[in-house]
């Protein structure tokens, strides 16, 4: 935050480096594209095997479609400005709940229910962060606390299972294919959902009003304010929609454990933010993309599947994917600025 | 500005006051509530056991605190915490504690030190710095120890366990001195020297320090550094009590301290706050859980009400701020017109009712 | 203006001494006084709990009918070689060389109306069914029963440790959130002289000690028998040429992270050295993770990975399977610790080969059962271990109705 | 100012600051004598700022020899250039909010007891002084900077920097958020100061301030110095024809273009504490100046008229019909909107573009079924960058990359773009060189010759008078007068918004 430039500065001066210019517009799918050879490289070595297979890419694409599908939602607190939305774990462990319970009145209310759970937390947040401005970090923390109480007190560390809730056999069948139903045979629900959500949302966030407004309200709120915008409303919507994927991505992993319990989501708030800002997504708010938090997710694929094909224990994998996730950060920052695109 | 601008300040100011020291009440509550009615509360032993527990949380507290006051962000005590534990112990059987003690608070203060540079030279920002530092460690500890906690069972080991846990008198036991040492430290050191202050004036306006000849990137540093090394401390002296450092250790501390440290009344937006706060915000929140666990009721409980406290005080500060804007530049000669002008309205609406 | 606080403080202080004294007075008229009254010893004795039935069917307490015979330490195990059994003798046989310090006399005055503090290690569905089985020992011995859970936090298991010897119980069970920390916990209770069985979870050997007795399952034990059963069946499917074995691990800390990948390991290095294995890896109880580590494994590992031996039969097992199912890979053989809902069905749909019987009810009973049996004086073995099983297909479904 | 004092306190000798792509300052030889007034004008962009930041040690690539006094000095830290008794006082208020009024004047120099451990009470005491130098006495120096009004804070910022007991002092727009009051107060702290020899430089567009206050001027274009003149020997059309190159009248009465028909009639409004039955009418193709002193509520009254405060009283017609403003958006679909006075912090998106700054007023016009057509926008931005000649005019740039004045072009482009029928300015034109200055006034007069209505809220009273067919004048939330565009002269309005004269 030293005191900053204002004189004009015309655009020769500026670093347009060949380098900066790719990564600010391609951004994250540049790192993508050089795991891609990095991996390739290696099978060719012989190091590893079988990478560059349809097979392993589908794997991939499997493996991170649950974190991509909160990811995106995540994407639009981070965009608005507020870092991220730390009740998204419990969020997705209560959706699971509901909708296990739920399932007594047959698959589409599970469904119902377990998307107005997400909806009703989204309010929340919306109200106390959009309109009384409080801190995004702690309050969506302290909803965290409070949602894991209220499971807690409701279902008394018992966790619930589909099967045994479900009023019908084809109701629990089918809460069970959410995560495990089947596109030809190979393309599963998980990974359309989270196509179908990123398209949709990167349509939301560079077409619509709501996208532009928010982009405004993310990257300076009071002059956003000042231009008519209903900055209020904004925040509140980013939040409800992070809630919602959360609950999307809450019903997923429930299908998937078959069971109802409140570690459902552990660790997504954090795995998710990660993706999120390696998508290029920067905390000042305003900038990025939901393609891009598609990349973002799938570097972290993609990384996970190298480390782990090349043999790398898990807990070394933790110490690369940290090293990694601060570098990217630190060039996608410093190329925006050199570019004139950003400044501290 | 007239005398009744000032009597309103006067007013203000007495509230900011309540306000600014808060937590003091909310301890003096919550102490009060479990003195009367929490079974064998108010026991030596007990009282006690929640100094003992406060010890570790409320030394990394420090740190966070004046990571909070310059501005800025570090997730990383928690890992911090168990990297300092894991180290001491570890090191021990081959150096004994005189040397690895020494070599995890420095190995602390070096992590801080790297979470300092990334972000006071390479401008990330501090969320992602330590976020990225966060999961480094997080692997680094199990690579080292190949996922085994160290435990010490060494007659030596546990002599010093039992002499950090003795009771010197009621409520003291070395461990807890040092904690109470370091919290009044730097509670002098930010209230009432020059650099503690400066501090202070680096998060409440990076500029205006800068310009006032503050290098605030060393600054920024500096709390990091003091930020691992608390960390650290907080880490291994619980780990030596213990005679054993898992690799968990400092998991749940993160959450707590932010909490604590918020509740305190420090402000995540920066130049505000206090070590002391802290320290008690900290304090309350043990006294509530032993309480709890006194009455015989579980985590859910504990967890809901940490939750309902934590969102009340966010609220409560966010709902002053909104206050405040809607009101700040009134002028006090028109608000005391406001009530007959409200009559006239009143009358006029009448009238044309009529 | 700083004053008003102090006051406040200095106020609570000045009322917080008397009540302390208070307390303390009232503190020597523990419970456990009505255990004193005659007769109490024949009446406990007379209480029957063999009749005391699991929500699965299961009896609570199937006692070991001969206890497992115990090979001598050898002199430096760590010096042999991993895959050697004896290498791990020191946490397999944790205990049994333990040398017992200052334990407290039984009181020999029967468990009716005794106060014992049940301390787990945090809030799971395991622990809940685990301290629903403790509650029906208790209440069979109409004992006043105290359930702690300290939320995986072990800044908040020693504190409960101290509150619970502040309460001064005629008995405190103990889960050890971790292996290592627990000889300076034990130590601590014992040194306060109150008795202290540890249970479920193995401690390190050094923590043995200064407790009567571990009660729990004896996961090696258990793990060897599982590997044997597994390795025959990869044997009957693939033959012994080529087969490779991978191991998700339990989360570190705790005997399970060695026994359930260094049990199997060690077994077949003498029983099937044939079988390889090609990697093992914590991916931590996320299904997700799991399935992603499996993936990769098929695409790295491709045929040569014929079996699977999970640490957890739920969230770990289904990962596993949805790799495979992906994969349409129906010829590997898996297996798993634990009896969840989850794991069983898997049995059933003959998609999980083998699971070990894993009673949490049972490991409650037994520590409180055995709490009982020490309160009437009867003699305690040194470490006390849960019946072992192998669940299949064949035998799953006595074990419905799912403890969780 | 006679011979025997006039000793050099400051001298810099054809210093250079480069910055990438622009030459900031260049070659320029600038010296300040002890006791005297040294003003230093030019437009924005010129170079005066990075002059004067690179005497406060902002800068540690500069070129050039800068002494003071007898001594050659690198200014590289701010730390040295407060080591060498220079004090700034900066145009964006340079305090930290949370913090305490005593420790934001008294910063880095904290009076400290024999333990080293700061003195609490002296402090207060030290800090009370140095608020009673700039009538601030009243003042709790145990508040918050954030309670405190914005014209107080500034006058503690002068506070702050006097307190440091510099030799040279530099002043940077010193007046932009003072009232008439409090700049009278402020020239009498000047005059004193010059007596007891300090070195003053002060930068303004103000060209009246600079004529009533300093001894000599500099004029800097384009990074290079113009000339430097005695005050008493040049007149303010030289200088402002040095400063722009070529020869412009600085202000021109323009003709009203007024007509009888009601854009919009204001009934009583009032929020309260704030102003106070506020009525007028405006009507089309007039330009409504509001003047009075900052603070009267004149801002107060313009955020309300588009909904960005709720009023708690009165009744707002546009041709006619009654508004019911529940929000700024209602009210822009209304055809009403409002200028703010402070660019950087609720004007513009420094972060955004050009183009995102200016279009954001028009993205609900050109959403279609949900979808925004950012298309259909393009014709307005390229011809709003043409009509205000915004510089670079590339639609891409940054904003925080665009010099002060091209800024506020881009702020007023972005009213322009939606054409409302009322118009409300609140300081078009603060901290604006005078080309940007004549360019905007210009925009104003087109609005109005088109029939639009335009709301000029200034403290420039030259501009107001200039460019206003009638002048209110409000005075502590009430509007105490009305002044048609005959009667209206600089001095009325001032003594008008002083509560005097009739």
């Amino acid at each position: 935050m030293e005191p900053t430039k204002t004189a004009a500065v015309d655009s020769r001066a500026l670093g347009e480096s060949v380098v900066n210019r790719v990564f600010v517009t391609v951004g994250v799918y540049l790192i993508a594209g050089v795991l891609l050879l990095l991996g390739i490289g290696l099978q060719l070595t012989g190091a590893i095997n079988n990478f560059a297979t349809a097979q392993n890419m589908l794997n991939i694409i499997d493996a991170v479609s649950m974190l991509g599908i909160v990811a995106v939602g995540m994407a639009f607190v981070t965009y608005s400005g507020h870092y991220a939305d730390l009740s998204v774990p419990t969020t997705m462990a209560m959706t699971g709940y509901v909708a296990v319970e739920m399932l007594k009145y047959g698959f589409f209310a599970a469904v119902a229910a377990a998307l107005l759970v997400g909806m009703v937390v989204g309010l929340i947040n919306a109200v106390a962060i959009g309109k009384f401005r409080a801190n995004p970090i702690i309050w969506t923390l302290a909803v965290n606390y409070m949602s894991m109480g209220v499971i807690r007190l409701v279902w008394v560390n018992k966790q619930i299972y589909p099967d045994m809730t479900a009023s019908t056999v084809r109701a629990s069948q089918m809460f069970d294919a959410i995560f495990r139903l089947r596109f030809f045979g190979r393309i599963a629900l998980p990974m359309v959902m989270m196509i179908i959500l990123v398209i949709v949302f990167q349509f939301v966030l560079r077409k619509t009003k709501f996208g532009v407004q928010l982009k405004m309200t993310g990257a300076a709120r009071t002059p956003a304010r000042f231009s008519g915008i209903n900055v209020e409303l904004m925040i509140g919507i980013a939040f409800v929609i992070c809630a919602l994927t959360a609950a999307v991505g809450g019903l997923t992993v429930t299908s998937l454990n078959r069971v109802g319990a409140w570690y459902n989501g552990e660790g997504y708030d954090f795995r998710a933010v990660t993706a999120v800002v390696i998508g290029g997504v920067t905390l000042a708010g305003g900038r990025g993309s939901i393609v891009g938090v598609l990349g973002g997710v799938l570097v972290i694929g993609i990384l996970n599947n190298i480390l782990t094909l090349l043999g790398v224990g898990t807990f070394s994998q933790d110490m690369i994917r940290g090293a990694i996730f601060i570098v990217v950060v630190f060039i996608n920052a410093r190329s925006l600025r050199k570019m004139g695109r950003d400044y501290e | 500005m007239n005398n009744d601008s000032k009597k309103g300040r006067g007013r203000e100011k007495t509230l900011t006051f309540i306000d600014r020291n808060r937590i003091f009440l909310l301890f003096g509550v919550v102490f009060l509530v479990m003195a009367l009615f929490a079974p064998r509360f108010m026991t030596s032993f007990n009282l006690t056991t929640i100094m003992r527990t406060t010890a570790m949380n409320a030394t990394a507290a420090i740190g966070f605190t004046l990571i909070l006051i310059v501005g800025q962000l570090d997730l990383s005590i928690g890992t911090i915490i168990t990297f300092a534990g894991v180290v001491g112990l570890g090191l021990k059987q081959y150096i004994g504690y005189g040397g690895s003690v020494p070599i995890a608070i420095l190995a602390g203060c070096a992590i801080g030190l790297i979470n300092g540079l990334l972000v006071a030279k390479a401008k990330i920002s501090s969320f992602i710095v330590t976020l990225g530092m966060l999961t480094l460690l997080q692997g680094a500890i199990y690579t080292i120890t190949r996922g085994n906690s160290i435990s010490l069972s060494s007659p030596d080991a546990f002599a010093v366990s039992d002499w950090l846990a003795r009771m010197i008198i009621p409520l003291i036991t070395p461990r807890v001195v040092i904690t109470l040492v370091l919290v009044g430290g730097f509670t002098v050191f930010l209230r009432l020297t020059r650099v503690g202050r400066n501090f202070y004036m680096v998060g409440g306006n990076r500029q205006t320090a800068w310009l006032s000849g503050m290098d605030t990137d060393l600054y920024t540093i500096v709390a990091f550094v003091i930020s691992g090394f608390t960390a650290a401390v907080g880490g291994v002296l619980f780990a030596m009590e213990g005679a054993a450092a898992t690799l968990n250790l400092g998991n749940t501390s993160l959450m707590y301290v932010i909490s604590a440290v918020i509740i305190g009344g420090t402000a995540m937006s920066g130049g505000k706050g206090g070590v002391l706060k802290s320290f008690f915000a900290i304090l309350m929140l043990d006294v509530l859980y032993n309480g709890i666990i006194l009455f015989g009721l579980g985590n859910e409980v504990k967890i809901f009400i940490a939750g309902i406290i934590l969102a009340a005080v966010v609220l409560y500060e966010a709902y002053t701020r909104y206050k405040h804007d809607k009101t700040v530049g009134q002028r006090a000669e028109l608000l005391k017109e406001v009530d007959e002008l409200k009559e006239r309205i009143k009358t006029a609406k009448h009238r044309a009712a009529v | 203006m700083k004053r008003p606080m102090t006051l406040v403080l200095v106020l609570l202080l000045a009322l917080a001494l008397p009540a302390a004294v208070f307390a303390g007075g009232q503190k020597e008229a523990a419970p456990g006084a009505a255990a004193a009254a005659a007769g109490n010893l024949e009446r406990s004795l007379a209480v029957d709990t063999s009749g005391l039935k699991s929500e699965d069917g299961q009896p609570l307490i199937i006692l070991q009918e001969k206890q497992r015979e115990v090979p001598s330490r050898p002199a430096n195990p760590d010096a042999l070689p991993e895959d050697d059994p004896l290498h791990w003798w020191d946490i397999e046989f944790a205990g049994w060389n333990a040398n017992k310090q200052n334990i407290p006399e039984s009181p020999k005055d029967g468990a009716i109306g005794k106060s014992i503090v049940f301390i787990v290690h945090g809030d799971h569905p395991w622990t809940t069914a685990c301290t629903l089985g403790a509650q029906k020992i208790a209440n069979a011995y109409n004992m006043k029963f105290k359930p702690l859970s300290p939320n995986w936090d072990l800044a908040v298991q020693n504190q409960m440790i101290d509150q619970a010897i502040n309460e001064r119980p005629d008995m405190i069970l103990l889960i050890p959130l971790d292996a290592k920390t627990a000889p300076q916990q034990a130590r601590k209770i014992n040194q306060a002289g109150i008795p202290l069985i540890l249970f479920n979870t193995l401690p390190s050997a050094a923590a043995m000690d200064y407790c009567i007795t571990w009660t729990g399952p004896d996961d090696f034990g258990q793990f060897r028998m599982l590997s044997r059963v597994w390795a025959d069946e990869m044997k009957r499917i693939h033959g012994t040429s080529g087969v490779g074995v991978a191991y998700t691990q339990h989360a570190p800390g705790g005997s399970p992270y060695f026994a359930r990948c260094w049990g199997p390991i060690s077994e077949l290095s003498g029983y099937a050295p044939w079988v390889k294995t090609l990697d093992k890896q914590a991916p931590g109880f996320e299904a997700d993770k799991t399935m992603q580590l499996v993936s990769d494994w098929l695409t790295r590992f491709g045929r040569d990975l014929k079996g699977i031996c999970a640490a957890d039969d739920s969230s770990q097992a289904l990962g596993i399977f949805e790799a495979l199912e992906k994969a349409g890979r129906r010829d590997v053989v898996v297996v798993a610790a634990g009896n969840s809902k989850v794991g069983m069905d898997l049995v059933k749909d003959g998609k999980l080969f083998a699971i070990t019987y894993q009673t949490a009810e049972g490991d409650g009973a037994l520590a409180v059962q055995t709490a009982a049996d020490w309160f009437n004086g009867k003699e305690i073995p040194p470490v006390k271990y849960l019946p072992k099983h192998i669940i299949t297909k064949a035998d799953v479904e006595d074990f419905y109705p799912p403890q969780w | 100012m006679s011979d025997q004092q006039r000793v050099v306190a400051l001298q810099m000798k054809h210093v250079t600051k480069q910055f990438p792509g622009t030459v900031a300052v260049n070659q320029v030889d600038f010296d300040v004598f002890a006791g005297e007034v040294h003003a230093l004008v030019g437009e924005n962009g010129a170079g005066k700022s990075t002059l004067m930041k690179m005497l406060a040690g902002s800068y540690d690539d500069y070129e050039g020899e800068i002494w003071i006094g007898d001594r050659q000095v690198n200014l590289h830290s701010p730390a040295v250039a407060k080591a060498n008794g220079i004090a700034m006082i900066y145009q964006e208020l340079s305090l930290a909010s949370p913090i305490s009024i005593a420790e934001n004047v008294l910063v880095g120099r904290l009076p400290v007891t024999g333990l080293g451990l700061t003195d609490k009470r002296r402090i207060v005491e030290d800090a009370k002084n140095a608020l009673e130098r700039v009538g601030l006495g009243h003042l709790d120096p145990d508040m918050a900077i954030e309670e405190i009004s914005q014209h107080e804070a500034q006058l503690v910022e002068i506070a702050k920097a006097l307190w440091n007991e510099p030799g040279i002092l530099v002043m940077d727009e010193p007046t932009s958020a003072l009232s008439r009051e409090e700049v009278e107060l402020l020239f009498q702290i000047i005059e004193r100061l010059k007596k007891e020899g300090l070195a003053i430089v002060y930068i303004s567009h103000h060209l009246p301030e600079v004529f009533r206050i300093a001894d000599r001027v500099t004029v800097l274009r384009d990074g290079k110095k113009i000339a430097t003149r005695a005050v008493a020997e040049v007149s303010r059309q030289e200088v402002v024809q040095m400063m722009v190159g070529k020869s412009i009248a600085e202000f021109y009465r323009h003709e009203s273009h007024a007509t009888e028909t009601e854009t919009l009639r204001v009934e009583n409004l009032t929020r309260f504490g704030f102003f106070h039955e506020v009525s007028f009418s405006a009507y089309e193709g007039e330009v409504l100046g509001i003047g009075g002193l900052s603070g009267a509520g004149r801002s107060e009254l313009g955020r309300a008229l588009v909904g960005l405060d709720e009023v708690d009283h009165g009744m707002v017609f546009l041709h006619g019909k009654r508004l019911r403003i529940s929000s700024m958006s209602a009210a822009m679909a209304r055809g009403i909107a409002y200028l703010t006075e402070n660019r950087k912090s609720e004007g513009l998106a420094l972060r955004l573009s050009l183009r995102e700054n200016v279009l954001v007023s028009l993205v609900p016009r050109h959403t279609q079924g949900g979808v925004y057509k950012q298309s259909l926008g393009e014709p307005k931005l390229q011809e709003l960058i043409a009509e205000l000649s915004i510089y670079p005019p590339d639609p891409e740039r940054m904003m925080n990359n665009l010099s002060g004045g091209n800024q506020q072009k881009v702020l007023l482009a972005k009213w322009m773009a939606i054409e409302p029928r009322v118009l409300v300015l609140d300081e078009p034109t603060r901290g604006v060189d005078i080309g940007a200055k004549s360019i905007i006034h210009k925009s104003i007069e087109r609005l109005a010759q088109q029939g639009h209505t335009v709301l000029l809220i200034s403290s420039d009273l030259p501009e107001l008078v200039a460019l206003s067919n009638r002048i209110l004048i409000m005075r502590e939330g009430r509007l105490i007068r009305e002044m048609a565009k005959e009667e209206s002269t600089e001095e009325k309005v001032l003594l008008a918004a002083n509560g005097e004269g009739v």
